[in-house]
Formats: structure tokens, sequence, C-alpha cells
């Protein structure tokens, strides 16, 4: 095994070699630059393996003396990680730097490895001064890299970067000699050993010590020199900076805390807070790349921070927390660097240079994404097990702020990825690609995967999770480049596999759980079905789509918190992306994305604090639940809400689904609403027993009328199909909300009849519409007309599907209504089912307005030759009108299991059935009986009239009674818009988009402030070096009080 | 009054000038003369309202007399300026730009007697009539009756009577002889 | 004695961070940097003292059993010397950006240099 | 089966009886505008000649399937309301088919025919289709309301959402029925009544003035005609939809005649009162007044 | 006596009445195909009248006529003057409604239509595009001498003097104008007719097509609708 000093005599004997060779062989010094990071990388890989395999930590004596009288490294299991993690970085980096370095010349490439080579005696050494001399070392190194591309900026940058670090490795300087006089010892474990803290004015130079290495981490504000260095050196260089040095300096302060006492770990922990909060807030006015990612880094290394200072609390969770997020930091941060090389131009917005590039731009989502948090990186395991930590010991402030840091982030990171894939340009930025540049980042692309799977391999609660789906979905990302019907083949066959698999074995024991797990997967295949009426490739469909099926697949198999909230986040990435494909969906991709951000992390604290009072991660623990029964129920059912959008959450879901494709539409709209729902039924059957959560039930009762309420009106008023149609699903989620509230069996019964009615007419009507949208080119109605003639498979879909929609007998709708009855009537909830009921009628309005705008009424001249709707669009919804009619004629079929499974949890069974009559606590009901009915009666009239007017003339559009006149256009003659004017003057205050304009003025909140406060970086670096020095007192005085 | 029409006679040559009531006067002016005339009359003098415009076919002068009049609110006075345009080449300078409403007279003289007003908005445009491809109605050299009779299928007419006699003869047909032929 | 030093040490880093915090001029900050530094130095150097104490050169003035008595403490003063040949360079190396920065905009006002905020 | 088909004769009878007493009922209450109005007024036979002649009419027009499919909606909605009602308690054979649902049947079923002759008169084509649809629906939402807010109120009464059995609570004299036992519901459903039956001032829908005919104006001959029969038809059902719910229901035929007619008049005597609300209003009234006073009927009983 | 002046006629126009919203147009459809659409053949039916046989079974056909007769639904549509006769009609002192007469609001319902005095040339061309919405059995009612010859309008250059020239006329109510009760008489009038079976007009109208449509389109030069509205 070679000795790890030989690291160091690598590093400086090459950076001194170098400077004999002959200054025109710059390829030769390159060469050997990255041969010798290379040497020093398999030498930490070596003792990593080694020690992975059980050897022991060795410390390395230098001078022959042991310390405290000679300067000592250590290589422990961490440092041989955190050094190979460098060497890495170092190695990848220069490479991507080659270039640049060579043509900088021998010095610059002298200095990198210098660089490198100082980081790696940064973790390695136990000395403190050893430690001063070598971040000395690579902080000049780093000044002289910040220029390595020469500008006025990057000069500027280095000027304030070596006034701060000066003064702070000063005050380090200080701190040091002064633990040395007061302890004798300058190693750092024989400090912590001597507890200086507890002598007199040894506290003063912890102080100094501590407080000057926080600084290297740039806490907010005083790090406003860090971010200029940031934004204005190479790429290359920032990520180095952000990746090795802040991994680098990280572990310094892990060292060092040794010495430290336990009132730093509160400083710590407020200071990485505030640092969290303070640049994430600051971020989100930022527009340039490279500055953003430099709040972003210092964000997540104030995260890092309070995590280190949260030691007492995380114990020997620490190490696994702050290894998955400095590793994700590591990588993504560096990766995204790199990236911002790569595009070379700073605005965010230029980013769709991207799009050039595909793999580059999955690149950039899977880094953000990294950043974020979500499954399957590193980083969402740290979270998870952090956020699990936290609430078990009560830090309910830290959580709540970690999460509002995380989600302030989320809102800069993905608007700046809704730019990467949709900003709007005639022609795309230019983008320049080199080979050297490329390596790093797909290598650290890949490495995240690679460390997510390895992360999850060490999460016990994973180890029951199904790979195949993901990989799965990783080969249809390879064999993307073929057609789509190719891949949509390969989907179906994909997702009838996975069906068949799961399906069986749930309808045997889990009755709830088949119904939703065949509406996502039988939903799935059908509305893919209708991709093959897409022609070309389709890129980066396929995968994203079924991301969102594993998700869902993974929610309903879940078992415990951990896979369910796995689940969850796929699925949200999944349909974020999705939705994101529509033509102008920029805006509702972010809003979407925030939203379920905000709700996901409730959920994340609401499993938190079932994790605290239960200290199971088990799904039906949540039942087990005694203590803070308010909140978990709120937290979780907000956080589901999110995904129902419920009245209040609901902003995001109009313009997303009515601008995704035509037959992403449905899969929003019909299939991913039910995981809220889902989600809602948890809750509901696991904690909906307690008298707690009956209160809450009760708001939830008012809020779900509310939504119906609010949700029809202003579906009423709506021009654009689809959107009309959003409003009518957060609507019918907001019925399904009412009805799960009831927390009673003839509610629940309802809930689950109308999640399976809404997803039959709600994906035929979204398929039908869509596919119709697709051939006549417009979203809106009173553009279309007529179309009956054109359409009738069209046609006769829209007709049952708002039939069955509306409750109108005897289409299955009608069950819905009549179980509400009952189930308001039983639950005694008159005023807000009244007001459900009034809503369900307003549904006339907006469903009238949808068929007669389109299907019927004038044609217009440009739609008189369009073609009926592709049947790959017709086949799905044909078959989904075949399910609503064998529901119509035969709702025992549905509803008699929909009971007995309700029966586990809500034991009195409401319903008694005979036959095809199902007799209720308030009426009675026959649907099988109506359906006859009213078929033989309609089809005798039919024929009858038929047979008195058979001999009719058909006329054609403008033969009518036009007062005498005849009509000029079509145009003119076709009355949609605005149809419900009167309705809109009386009742219109209601959909005044209120909440619309609170949510706005919450964001326009966030920007002044982030304006106002961001304006703490004034630019000039002596305001800085005070900050540090104002820093280092206010430090100072809260120790000392 | 008086006053205001031998200011604007100075100007404008005004002529035939008829005080008919006291408050509506007559006045002739030249064709070239009218236009500004009647903008100084609107922007001036305070003749804000436009009445309407008229014409008269002089057909045995070959000339077509035109009327514009105007009416000042505040003053409660009406003002008609007359002048004469020829026949052969009936144009008028269009006055649509003073009043808007004044487009309307000039396509309803456009369509019946045929006078051209360049730049009127839709002058040519069908206005009352629909599908009228004679010469314009209103001129006196059109003959309605024996359009009328080429036309629309004539009934043939019953003798006229006398309404008076006719039922005289029915009613009393003994009180006296009233007919020429029993008279004579 | 050792506590004059002590103090002088101290007075010259305030000297130089109360230079480094108002002047505008740049090369002003950097001799700020420059007298903060030294004053740690002197810090540094005065720490080490001990009354009466020699060099701590192992002669034949001092012999090796009372030298921990005789002699100040070496580590510092080797400690010192590493520190003022950093504090050289990174002087060095912010006069050189200094230079490039006069090179740029033709003045030495720090407030001249906000191309990077917010 | 043999009751079965007894069944099916005794309600077509009752269909038959049902229509023609529409018919006169039709007759009489224009006799009666008339009379207000001090003119003489239609023959009492007039609705009958009126549906002669109009399926009379020889020509027919289409503007397509779903214009044709329209009236059939209609027709279809009010004999189904019909078949889902008891006519006379106390005979199993005038119930009809009303064991196949209960009250939330027919709330929902009035919208079949609704809904489908909004689809007929939308092929059309016609401009004053669309508007007079447009202005039916939306006054239909809150016509309902109130509605629906009495008959939460005696479900709750009554414990039952059966018609059959709302009624047979009220057997037993006058004094047992919802009018008096439950007042306020009552008054919130005949409120609603005015609107449910489209008689002035709630008739924007059809206003022959404003807008001539409203959603009917393509429609001639035995479409026509199969809408005038929907008319007599519907409005005895819903008179007998208020009669049983809250006047105590019918025991035999002339205690039917009786109280639907004068449920009927109800709706009449305020029409040739008051004149036409614009739709607005009448949206704005009805969820004034009435909403108020069905609230507070379910308050009562809450 | 004025002197004989030379006075020029002016010639005919030469003007060709094509209605821009009936002309034919090139459309570019949203799958950017391109086609021609004509109104007149896309927008409107250009199918014919037919002639209906009246019941062959008499009884039948005498019991609808009894019926089409005690039912007269008259379109409110007032072509001249005489409309103003046709409210008083609906008042008390009248009360048609005794007779089985209602205004109707659409030619789709309704059987008689009241010409109603004068016809300009403008309003002939509403009044056969209403006429022929109507459904058959349909009967129209002229009222006013303007309707049989002209009237005082005998010869304006606008107005028609014959109207059964044009279309065909069941009954006249002559009179300038003639007064309610003359309506009523003309209503009963026209009943006998009814009951009789002799107003067939519609078939009529319907077998004689060709020589209407010439005499409609003689005075109507800018026809721009199609051969029979229905």
């Amino acid at each position: 095994m070679i000795s790890p000093i030989h690291i160091i005599t690598i590093g400086l004997g090459v950076a001194f070699a170098l400077g004999f060779v002959n200054k025109k062989a710059k390829n030769f010094s390159a060469t050997i630059m990255l041969v010798a990071i290379g040497l020093m990388g398999a030498i930490s890989v070596a003792w990593l393996t080694a020690l992975l395999q059980g050897a022991e930590t060795v410390q390395i004596f230098t001078a022959g003396f042991k310390p405290p009288y000679s300067i000592n490294l250590m290589m422990g299991i961490h440092e041989a990680f955190l050094t190979t993690l460098i060497n890495v970085a170092g190695l990848l980096g220069g490479l991507y730097l080659l270039q640049s370095l060579k043509n900088a010349g021998n010095h610059a490439i002298m200095v990198f490895l210098v660089f490198i080579m100082g980081l790696n005696v940064i973790i390695m050494t136990r000395d403190a001064f050893n430690l001063f001399v070598f971040m000395e070392v690579v902080s000049i190194a780093t000044a002289g890299l910040i220029i390595l591309t020469e500008t006025g900026k990057s000069i500027q940058a280095g000027f304030k970067y070596m006034l701060a670090t000066g003064i702070i490795a000063g005050i380090l300087l200080l701190g040091i000699i002064f633990a040395y006089y007061f302890s004798g010892t300058l190693n750092i474990d024989s400090l912590a050993e001597a507890n200086i803290t507890t002598l007199k004015g040894g506290s003063v130079a912890v102080l100094m010590i501590l407080v000057s290495i926080i600084l290297e981490l740039k806490p907010f504000p005083a790090n406003g020199w860090a971010l200029d260095v940031y934004e204005a050196s190479n790429p290359g260089i920032s990520a180095m900076l952000s990746a090795a040095s802040a991994t680098a300096l990280y572990f310094v302060l892990f060292k060092v805390l040794a010495i430290a006492n336990e009132n730093w770990y509160h400083i710590l922990t407020v200071a990485g807070m505030l640092t969290f909060i303070g640049s994430n807030l600051l971020g989100i006015k930022q527009n340039k790349a490279r500055r953003l990612l430099g709040y972003s880094s210092v964000g997540q290394m104030g995260l890092l921070m309070a995590i280190l200072g949260l030691k007492p609390i995380l114990g020997d969770k620490l190490e696994f927390i702050a290894a998955t997020i400095l590793v994700s930091h590591y990588l993504a941060k560096a990766g995204l660097f790199w990236l911002a090389g790569i595009v070379e131009n700073d605005n965010i917005k230029n980013w769709s240079a991207l799009r050039r590039k595909p793999i580059l731009l999955v690149l950039f989502g899977t880094f953000l994404f990294v950043l974020i948090g979500f499954p399957p990186f590193p980083s969402f395991y740290g979270k998870w097990e952090l956020i699990m930590q936290l609430s078990s010991n009560q830090h309910y402030y830290v959580l709540a702020l970690i999460l509002l840091g995380s989600f302030l982030e989320g809102i800069y990171l993905f608007r700046w990825l809704g730019y990467a894939i949709k900003m709007d340009f005639e022609t795309l930025p230019e983008l320049n690609i080199n080979w050297n540049k490329i390596i790093p980042p797909v290598l650290f692309g890949v490495l995240v995967y690679v460390a997510g799977y390895f992360t999850s391999a060490l999460v016990p609660e994973l180890s029951a999770l199904n790979y195949i789906p993901l990989l799965f979905i990783a080969g249809i990302y390879f064999i993307d480049s073929l057609p789509a019907y190719i891949k949509n083949t390969v989907a179906i066959i994909g997702m009838s596999i996975y069906g068949y698999q799961i399906l069986p074995p749930l309808y045997e024991n889990d009755m709830l759980r088949f119904i939703f797990a065949a509406i996502f997967i039988g939903g799935g295949i059908l509305t893919l079905t209708a991709g093959y009426a897409y022609k070309g490739k389709r890129s980066g469909f396929y995968p994203v789509a079924l991301l969102m099926y594993a998700g869902l697949a993974y929610i309903i198999q879940a078992t415990n918190t951990l896979e369910f909230f796995f689940g969850w986040e796929l699925m949200t990435a999944g349909s974020y992306f999705l939705i994101i494909r529509g033509k102008k969906s920029m805006p509702h991709g972010l809003s979407y994305m925030l939203f379920s951000i905000a709700g996901a992390y409730a959920i994340l604290a609401g499993f938190g604090l079932s994790f605290a009072g239960t200290g199971t991660y088990n799904l039906s623990s949540l039942a087990g639940i005694s203590s803070n029964i308010t909140i978990i129920f709120s937290l979780l059912a907000i956080g589901f809400m999110t995904k129902t959008a419920s009245l209040g959450l609901h902003i995001w879901l109009p313009g997303a689904h009515a601008e995704a494709e035509s037959d992403v539409s449905p899969m929003v709209s019909a299939i991913l609403l039910k995981a809220g729902v889902f989600g809602l039924l948890l809750l509901i059957i696991n904690m909906g027993h307690n008298t707690e959560t009956a209160q809450i039930g009760y708001i939830l009762g008012w809020l779900g009328a509310l939504t119906a309420l609010v949700g029809n009106l202003a579906a009423a008023f709506q021009e654009d199909a689809k959107r009309l149609l959003a409003y009518s699903s957060i609507a019918q989620l907001g019925y399904i909300l009412f009805a799960l509230a009831m927390m009673s069996h003839l509610g629940l019964l309802t809930a689950m009849y109308y999640s399976i009615n809404h997803f039959l007419y709600k994906a035929i009507l979204f398929l039908t519409i869509g596919a119709v949208v697709m051939r006549v080119g417009t979203h809106m109605m009173y553009k279309m007309g007529g179309l009956i003639k054109n359409m009738p498979l069209a046609f006769i879909a829209v007709l049952i599907g708002i039939i069955a929609l509306s409750g109108v007998p005897p289409l299955s709708g009608f069950g819905g209504k009549w179980l509400l009855y009952n189930a308001i009537l039983a639950k005694g909830w008159y005023l807000q089912g009244a007001m459900v009921l009034f809503s369900g009628i307003i549904a006339f309005l907006y469903l009238f307005k949808l068929i007669y705008s389109v299907f019927l009424g004038q044609m217009k001249d440009n739609l008189r030759h369009v073609k009926d709707i592709s049947i790959w669009f017709a086949i799905p919804v044909y078959i989904l009108i075949i399910g609503i009619m064998i529901i119509s004629a035969k709702p025992e079929w549905v509803l008699q299991p929909l009971g007995d499974m309700i029966s586990q949890w809500y034991p009195n069974a409401a319903l008694a059935w005979n036959g095809g009559l199902a007799t209720g606590p308030y009426g009675y009901w026959n649907g099988n009986g109506i359906m006859i009915t009213v078929g033989i009666m309609f089809v005798s009239l039919a024929t009858w009239l038929w047979m008195m007017s058979r001999k009719a003339v058909q006329v054609k559009q403008f033969n009518i009674v036009y007062s005498a006149e005849a009509p000029q256009r079509p145009e003119t003659t076709h009355i949609s818009y605005n149809i419900y004017a009167g309705y809109n003057k009386a009742l219109g205050w209601i959909v005044a988009p209120k909440i619309t304009a609170f949510w706005d003025t919450m964001t326009e909140w966030i920007h002044s402030l982030a304006q106002y406060v961001r304006q703490l970086y004034s630019g000039n670096g002596q305001l800085y070096a005070i900050y540090v020095l104002a820093y280092i007192v206010v430090v100072y005085f809260t120790m000392i009080f | 009054m008086k006053d205001l029409i031998n200011k604007l006679s100075k100007a404008y040559e005004l002529s035939d000038v008829v005080y008919q009531r006291p408050n509506f006067t007559y006045a002739t002016a030249n064709k070239e003369n009218v236009i500004s005339l009647i903008t100084q009359l609107r922007d001036l003098e305070g003749f804000s309202h436009f009445v309407l415009l008229s014409c008269v076919d002089w057909i045995e002068d070959n000339i077509f007399q035109l009327s514009y009049i105007l009416n000042n609110p505040t003053q409660k006075y009406d003002l008609a300026i007359r002048c004469m345009i020829d026949r052969k080449e009936a144009t008028m300078t269009s006055a649509h730009h003073l009043w808007e409403q004044i487009a309307t007279y000039q396509r309803e003289l456009k369509e019946m007697y045929g006078i051209e007003f360049p730049d009127s908005p839709r002058l040519n445009e069908d206005f009352i009539l629909e599908g009228w491809d004679d010469i314009p109605p209103m001129r006196r050299e059109f003959d309605t009756k024996k359009f009328s009779e080429e036309t629309f299928f004539p009934r043939e007419r019953p003798q006229s009577n006398d309404p008076a006699t006719y039922m005289k003869n029915k009613m009393h047909p003994d009180e006296w002889d009233n007919t020429p032929s029993s008279k004579g | 004695m050792e506590y004059i030093a002590l103090g002088t040490g101290m007075l010259v880093i305030l000297a130089g961070l109360w230079a480094i915090m108002t002047r505008k001029n740049l090369i002003r900050i950097i001799i700020g940097f420059s007298l903060f530094d030294t004053g740690i130095h002197l810090v540094l150097v005065a720490i080490s003292y001990v009354k009466g104490g020699t060099a701590p050169i192992l002669d034949s003035t001092v012999c090796i059993q009372d030298a921990a008595q005789r002699i100040v403490d070496p580590v510092p003063q080797a400690l010192v010397l590493t520190a003022i040949v950093i504090g050289l360079g990174v002087t060095a190396l912010m006069l050189a950006f200094a230079m490039k920065m006069h090179k740029e905009k033709g003045t030495l006002d720090i407030r001249s240099f906000k191309d990077l905020k917010w | 089966m043999d009751f079965e088909l007894k069944r099916l004769g005794f309600t077509l009878l009752g269909l038959l009886i049902v229509l023609n007493w529409g018919l006169l009922m039709g007759a009489a209450m224009r006799k009666i505008g008339a009379r207000v109005g001090k003119r003489y007024g239609i023959p009492w036979f007039q609705p009958w000649i009126n549906l002669v002649k109009n399926y009379a009419i020889r020509t027919s027009l289409s503007h397509g399937i779903m214009f044709y499919l329209g009236p059939v909606f209609r027709l279809s909605g009010g004999i189904g309301l019909f078949l889902f009602m008891p006519m006379i308690i106390g005979s199993q054979l005038w119930l009809n088919y009303s064991f196949q649902g209960d009250l939330v049947l027919i709330m929902y079923f009035q919208f079949f025919g609704m809904l489908g002759m909004a689809l007929g008169a939308g092929e059309g084509g016609h401009p004053y289709s669309a508007i007079g649809i447009s202005r039916g629906l939306s006054q239909f939402t809150t016509i309902e309301l109130p509605l629906t807010l009495a008959i939460i109120s005696i479900a709750i009464q009554y414990d039952t959402l059966s018609i059959i059995e709302i009624v047979q609570a009220q057997q037993g004299g006058f004094m047992n029925w919802t009018v008096f036992t439950n007042p306020v519901a009552t008054i919130a459903a005949m409120l609603s009544l005015l609107g449910v039956l489209s008689h002035s001032p709630f008739n924007l829908v059809i206003a022959p003035n404003e807008n001539p005919i409203g959603p009917p104006t393509e429609y001639h001959g035995s479409f026509l005609g199969v809408l005038q029969t929907n008319r007599a038809i519907l409005h005895v059902v819903e008179a007998a939809l208020f009669m049983n719910l809250f006047f105590g229901g019918a025991t035999n035929w002339f205690e039917f005649f009786a109280k639907t007619f004068l449920i009927y008049f109800w709706s009449v005597f305020v029409g040739v009162v008051f004149p036409r609300f614009r739709i607005e209003q009448s949206v704005s009234w009805f969820l004034k007044v009435p909403l108020v006073i069905g609230v507070l009927a379910v308050i009562l009983y809450m | 006596m004025s002197e004989e002046k030379n006075i020029e006629q002016p010639s005919k126009q030469a003007k060709t009445f094509e209605n821009p919203y009936y002309a034919k147009r090139e459309v570019t459809g949203p799958d950017g195909q391109k086609f021609i659409v004509d109104p007149m053949k896309d927008y409107f039916s250009d199918e014919c009248p037919t002639v209906h046989e009246p019941n062959s079974i008499p009884v039948v056909e005498k019991f609808l006529n009894w019926a089409r007769a005690e039912s007269l639904w008259v379109l409110g549509f007032g072509t001249g003057c005489g409309s103003i006769e046709i409210g008083p009609l609906l008042t008390p002192r009248f009360d048609a409604f005794r007779y089985g007469v209602m205004p109707r609001p659409t030619p789709r319902q309704s059987n008689v239509f009241i010409i109603s005095g004068y016809l300009a040339v403008k309003t002939l061309k509403r009044v056969i595009r209403s006429y022929e919405q109507m459904p058959n059995p349909k009967y129209v009612l002229a009222l006013g001498s303007c309707t049989i010859n002209g009237g005082m309008y005998y010869d304006s250059y606008n107005t028609i003097n014959r109207l059964d020239q044009y279309i065909p006329v069941d009954a006249y109510v002559a009179g300038c104008m003639p007064r309610p009760e003359a309506l009523l008489a003309g209503f009963n009038k026209l009943k006998e007719l009814i009951k009789a079976g002799k107003a067939e007009n519609a078939n009529e109208y319907a077998k004689n097509f060709d020589w209407y449509k010439a005499n409609q389109k003689k005075i109507i030069k800018d026809w721009n609708m199609p051969d029979y509205n229905w």
C-alpha cells in the first residue's frame, strides 16, 4: 500500500518538476499534470477500497517525531473517501480545463496541480498550523486560478477574494497561535483532548479558529466575495471551488469541530440555516447562471453546515446525511458549472441552447433534481433521513426552515429548468462543444445515478423496492432515437406485463390498491394507445411518461412511508416533464412543480411527525399515531390536496392541463389526480377514526364543496375547451374531497365511485377533445362548431362523457349523485351538501357549452374538411365508453365489492343489495332497471318520431330562420363566446381570480424581499471585508451572551 | 342674423338670401364656396348641428339644387345653404369630414340622383334600393309609371268612379237622376 | 516586555483592519492588510516569548536539560517564518491584482470596481 | 309476468290521462289568463287542435341526427319522469315504475330532457337557440337550489327519499301534509316551482318578444308536436311531484286533478301578475329570497 | 312655356350584384390543405320543394283540415302599414284567439302569412324567404289594395303591384287599410277555404315553382339566395 504521503510528494514534486519543463511543451505538461492527479487519485482509491475492506485507519508521521512535535496526516475512511472525491474532481476538472490551462501556460498547470494537492492535504492533515499553511496555499492557488481567464470581472473578483480570505486566514492564524498558547499543541486531536474552551481565553482561540473556517464556507451574508468568484471565474474553476474546495473545507470544519463545545453546534445551525434560507431567497431574483449556481452552492454549504451543527441530534446518522447531501452537491454543482462553461451564455434564459444537445439537457435536469433532492439521487435519502431525525427530536423550527429553504431553491432551479426546456426562441442560442468539456459532466451524470443506487442500498426501508421499472425506463431512454410507434409498443407491453404481475395479487389481497392500480395501469395503457397517433420520434416523451406511471405504481405498492414518498417524488418529476412538453406550458409547469414540491414537503413533514410518533416507517402505523394527530393529518392532507387541486392549491391545474399535449391531458387529469385521492384515502382510512381528524374533516368538507362550486363556475366561463375540462377536474376532485371528508361508509363509497367514474369520463373527454384539438388546431371553442358532421365518433364519445359526468340517469354519473344525496343526509352535512349539489347542476352550463360550441352550431369555413379523430384516440375512448356502459347498467358489479372493502374500515354496510336494486339509508335505486326502462322508452319514441318525419329534407347550416335574412358568415352566427354573460353578471364575482391574485402577491413579495435583501451585495470589496469582520464580531457577542 | 349674412356675403358672395322665418334663412352660394362656408359656420359661428342634405332636380334649368341645412343650437337658428350644380356632370365635393352623417346623405343622393361625391365613404354601396340597375329613380327623366308598368305586372284597374256619385247611385237611386245622359 | 510586544501586535492588527475598512485606495488597503499581517506575526512571536529566555538554539550556553526553562518556545518562531512567507505571497499577489485593476479602469478607488454585484 | 303486463297497461293508461289532463290544464290556464286580460280566450279544446295540426304538418326538415333526437330526448324526459313518479298512492298499479328509483332519480331525470333538447336545438344552428339554452340553463341552476334545500329538509323530516314513503307519512288528515308540518320548505319549493314551470316572470327562455321562441326556434311540425306533448305531460308530472311532496299526494284521480290544478294555478296566478325577469335578475332573485328560505328550512330541521 | 332642352339621358348602369359573403373563397384548413368553399352550395340546401299530396283517406283529410283551420298560427312579420291593424286583433276588443289565431315569431311554426300592405322589392325578397321557410300547408292572407293592384303605389318604381305573381295568395282583404273586423272576416274566409280543402296553395307553389321563380327573379336583380329557402 502506497503511503498517503505520496499524494503530497507526487503533487508537489510534479509541480516543481513542471517548472523545468520547456514552456512550449504544454501538451506534455498538461498530460503530466493529469497523470499526477490520476496517481493521487489512484492512491486514495486504493486506500478507500482497503479501508472499506476493513483495513485500519493509519496515521502518517513526518520528520520522525510523533505529534504534537511534528506534522501528522491521517488516512481514515473519511479522508480516503473525500480525497477520492477531490482527485476525481481534479482529474475531470483538469480535463475540462485542459484548453484554458494550456493557453495560460505551464504556471497555470502547476498552480492547478498545487491546488488539488493542497486540498488533499487539507483533508488529511491533523495539524492546525499545517492546515493553515495549506489553506493559504489553496487560497493563493485559487486566486491564481480565478484569473485563469483574465477579464476585468475576474480580476476584481480575485482581489475581493484575496482581501476576504486574507483577513480570514489572519484570524485563523491568530486563533491557532492562541490555541497553541493555551494548550501547547498544534495537533487537532490533542487540542480537542486539551479541551481548551474550558480555559480562560481558550474560548477566544476556538472562536477565531471556528469562525474563520465558517467564514471560509461562505456564510450568508458575509459571502459576497465568494459569489463574485463563482460568477466571474472560469466555470471550470468555479466547479472546482464549489465541488472540491467546499468539500475539503467542510471536512475541515468537521475535523476542527472536535475542539469546540456544544454552544458551537447552535451557532453552526443558526449560521447554516441563515445561509441556506438567505442565499436561496436571493437566488430567486438572480438571472445570471453562474451567480445563481453560486447562490445555490453557498446555500447547500449552509445546509451542510447546519447539519453539522445538528450533530448532537443526528448522532450516528450524521455521517450518512452529510455524506449523501455533500456527494449530491459535489456531483451536481460540478456538473452544473461545467455545463455553464459549455453553454457560455450567462443569462439563464439562454440555456435553451442545451436543447441543441439533448444529452446535455438530460444532464442539466438530472443535476437540478439532484440538488432539490428527488429520488433516486443520494440527496433524497439524506433529506429524508434528516427530516425524520429532526422531527423525532422535535426540532420543528429547523425542519420547517429546511423545507422552506429547499422550496425557495426549487423556485429558481425549476424556473431555470423551464427556461432551458421551453423558453421560446426563433433560433436557439449557439452551443460549442469540445469533447473534453463533455466527458466530465457526462461522467458525473452517470456517477450521480450510481451513487443514488448505492445509497438506496444503504436504506433498509427500500430493500423491497423493485428496480425493474426504473431500469425499463432507462432502457426506453436508450432507444429514444427510434420512431414513436416502436417505443409506444414497447411501453405498452412493458406496462401490460407489469400490470399482469401486480394486479392479480392485489385483487386477491387489497381491493383498494387494486382499484387504484387498475386506474393507473389500465388508464396508462389506454392513454398510451393514443400515442400511436403521433408521428416522428417524440423524443423524451416515453421515459418521462413511464416515470410518472412508475411513480404511481410505487405509490400503490408502497408499504412504508419512504417507499410512498419515493414513488410520490418520481411521479411528480415524471408528470412535470410531461406537463412542460406542451406548447405554452413553461409557466404552468413551474407552478405545478412549485405546488408539488410544497405539497411533497408537507407530506415529508407529516411523515416525519408520524415517524416521531410511532418510531416506524410503516404506512399502516399512521393508524397508531396518538400525538400531533391534527398537525400530521393536516400536513398530509395539504400535501395530497396539492395533487387533487383543492381550492387555494388549484391554480397550477388549469394551465397545466390545458396546455399539455392531447394525450398528456388525460394522463395528468384522469389518472394523476387520483394519486392525491389515493393518498387522502390512505390518510382517512388510517387516521379518520380520531376525534381530531373529524374536525379537520369538517373543514375539508366545506373546502371540497367550495372547490366544486368555484371549479364548476369557472369552467362555465372558459372559452378554451381544455381549460374548461381542467376546471371541471378541479370541481370533480372537489366532490371527491367532500365525500372523503365525510369519513363515513357512504362518503368513502361515494368518493371511490366518483374516482372511478371521473377516471372514465374525464379520460374520454380529454382524449376526445384533445384529438379534436389536434385536428382543428385550436383550443378555442368559439373557433370550432358544427363538427358533428365531420366527427360523429368524437361527438358520440363526448355526448356519453357529458351525460355520465352530469349525473343524468341512466348513465353512471347518476349513481354518484344518488350516493352523494344519501351520504349527505346520513352525515348531516346539509348545507355543504346543497352547495355540492348546486355546483353539480352548474356543471350543465359548461357541459352544454363544450358539446354545443365544438360539435353543434355553425361549422366554420376552414374546418369543412377536417377528418374524424384519429383512430388511435378513438380506440381507447370507446373502450372507456364500454366501461361506462357496464358500470351504468350493472352498478352493483362495482359498488358491491367497494362496499365490502370499505366495511373493513367503516363497518356499517349502508347499502343493501337485492339484485340490481340498492337500498340505502334514505332511498333506493335500481341502475339496471332504469337503464332498461329508459332504453326501451327512448328507442320506441325515437322510432315513432322517425316514422313521422322520415321524409325530412336534410338542410344545411345556413337554412335557418334568421329574421327573414340569411346569415352572412358562420363566425357571426355561431353563438359561443361568453354565452353565459347573464350568469356571469349575477355570479361571476365568485370566480374572480382572488386566489391567483393572492399567490401572485405572495410571489411579488418574495421577489421584492429578495431584491431588497440582495442589495447587501453592493459589489464593493471593502464592504465585503467589513461584513467578514462584522460576522466575527456578531458571532463573538453571540458566544458571550 | 342679418349681420351674419352680411358678413358672410362679403366673403362668400351669397345670393338669393331669403329670410323665410325669423329663425330660418336661405342663402345660395357658389359650388366652390359651399364647403368652406359651412366649415366656417360650423367652427366659428356656432352652427354645430347638421340637419340635412337634400337635393332638388331642376331639370328645366339643367341643374341640381343641393341644400345643406345647418342648425345653431344655442341661438336656435337654422340656416340653409343652397348651391346649384350642373346636372350633366353632377359632382360635388364631399363634406363627410365635417359631419360623419353627411356620408349617409351623400350615399342617398348618389343612389337617387346619381350625384358623385368623390372620396365619400361607402358611396357606391346600395343604400335603400337593392339591386337597382336602372338610371337613378329620382331624376326627373326617369319615368316611374312606365317603369312600373313594364316591371310589376299591373293589374287591369277598374274604371275609376267618383265615390260620392257611386254611393249615391247605389244607395239612393231614386232621389234624383244625376247621370249626364238623363239630364240632357 | 512580552505584553508590550503582544499589545503592539494587537494594535498593529487593529490599525491594519482599520485601514482595510476605511481606506478607499487599493494600495492603502493592501498596506493595511500588510499591517494586519505584520501585527499577527508580532503576536505570534510575542506569545512564544519566555521572560529572560534565549534563542532556541541548543549550543553551549543552553544545555539540553534546562532548555525547556531557558529558551523561548521555538515552535511559534518556526511558524512565524512560514507565516511571513505566506503573507508575502499574498501581499504580492494582491499588488499584482491591484496593478491589473488599475490597468483596467485607470483608478485605484475600490468603489469603482463594482461590476459584480447582487 | 301477468302483473307486469297489467302494470304496463295501467301505466300507459295513466300516461294518456296525464297527457289529456295536461292539455286541458294548459287550456284552462290560458283561459284564465285571457279572462284576467278581459278577453274571451281560446276554446277549451284548442291545445288538442294545435297538437293535431302540428302532427299533420306535411313538411319536415332536419338539421341532422341530433336535431331529430332532441325532441326524442325531451319527450323521453317527460315520460320518464312520469314513469318514475308514483301517481296515485294506495294502488300498486298507479305507482308506475317508481320502484326503480327515488326522489333523487326524479330530480336528475329532469335534466335528461333538458340536455337532449339543448343539444337538438344546438344542432339547429340558430343563434337564438343557443342564447335561449344558455339562459335556460343559467336560470335552471338557481331554480334547483331552493328545491334541493327543500328536498333535503323534507328528507330529514321524513327520514327517507322515497316519494311513496313521504306520501304515506302525510296520510291521515290534511294537517299531516308537509305544507303544514314543514311550511318553510314548502314555501321554498313553491317558489322554485315558478321557475320549474317557467311561467312569467321566469319565461325569458322562450320569450317570444325578446328572443323568438328560444331553443325550439327551428322546430316545427311533428317535432314541435312532440315538444308540446311533452310540455303537457311534464307540467302535470311536476305538479304531481309537488303534490306528493308537500300536499299529501293523491289517493284517487279526483284528488289528483284537484291538487295538481291548484298547484299549477299558483304558477299561473303569479305569472299573470308579474312581468318577465331578465336572466341575471332571475338568477339573483333565486339566490336571494328562495335560497334564504331554503336554508332556513334546512336549519330548522338540522 | 319653357323651351325644349336637350336633356342627356344617363345610361343604365351595368352592375353585378354579388354578395361578398357568398362569393367562392379559398380557405386553408388546419392541416394546411387548401380548398374552395362555395357558400351557395356548401351553406344552403339546393333542393326544390315537392308537392305533398293530401291524405288519401277523405275523412282523415277532412279532420286534419278542420284542425288546420281551427289552429291558424300567424307569422309575426308586418310588411307594410297594415301591420298596425294586427296588434288590435289580439286585444280584448277583437280577441282573435277565440278563432284559434295565434301569433308565432318564427316561420317554422306558422301557417298563415299576413302580407299587410304594400311590398317594396326589398321587402318582397324577405317575404319570399319567410314564405318558403314556412312548412306546408301554409296560407297567405293579403291585406289592403296594395297587394291587389298596387293601390296608391301603383306607379312606384319600387313597389310591386300584384302579390299573386310572386307567391300564391289564398285570400285578399281589400281596403286601405282594412279594419281588424275585415281581417277577422278574412280569417273566417280562409277557414272556409281550408275546410273545403281548397287551400292547397303551398302545393301550387311547388307545382308552378319555375313560373314563380321567374317572376321573382325578374324584379329581384340581386338574387343572392338559393332558389328555395328551406
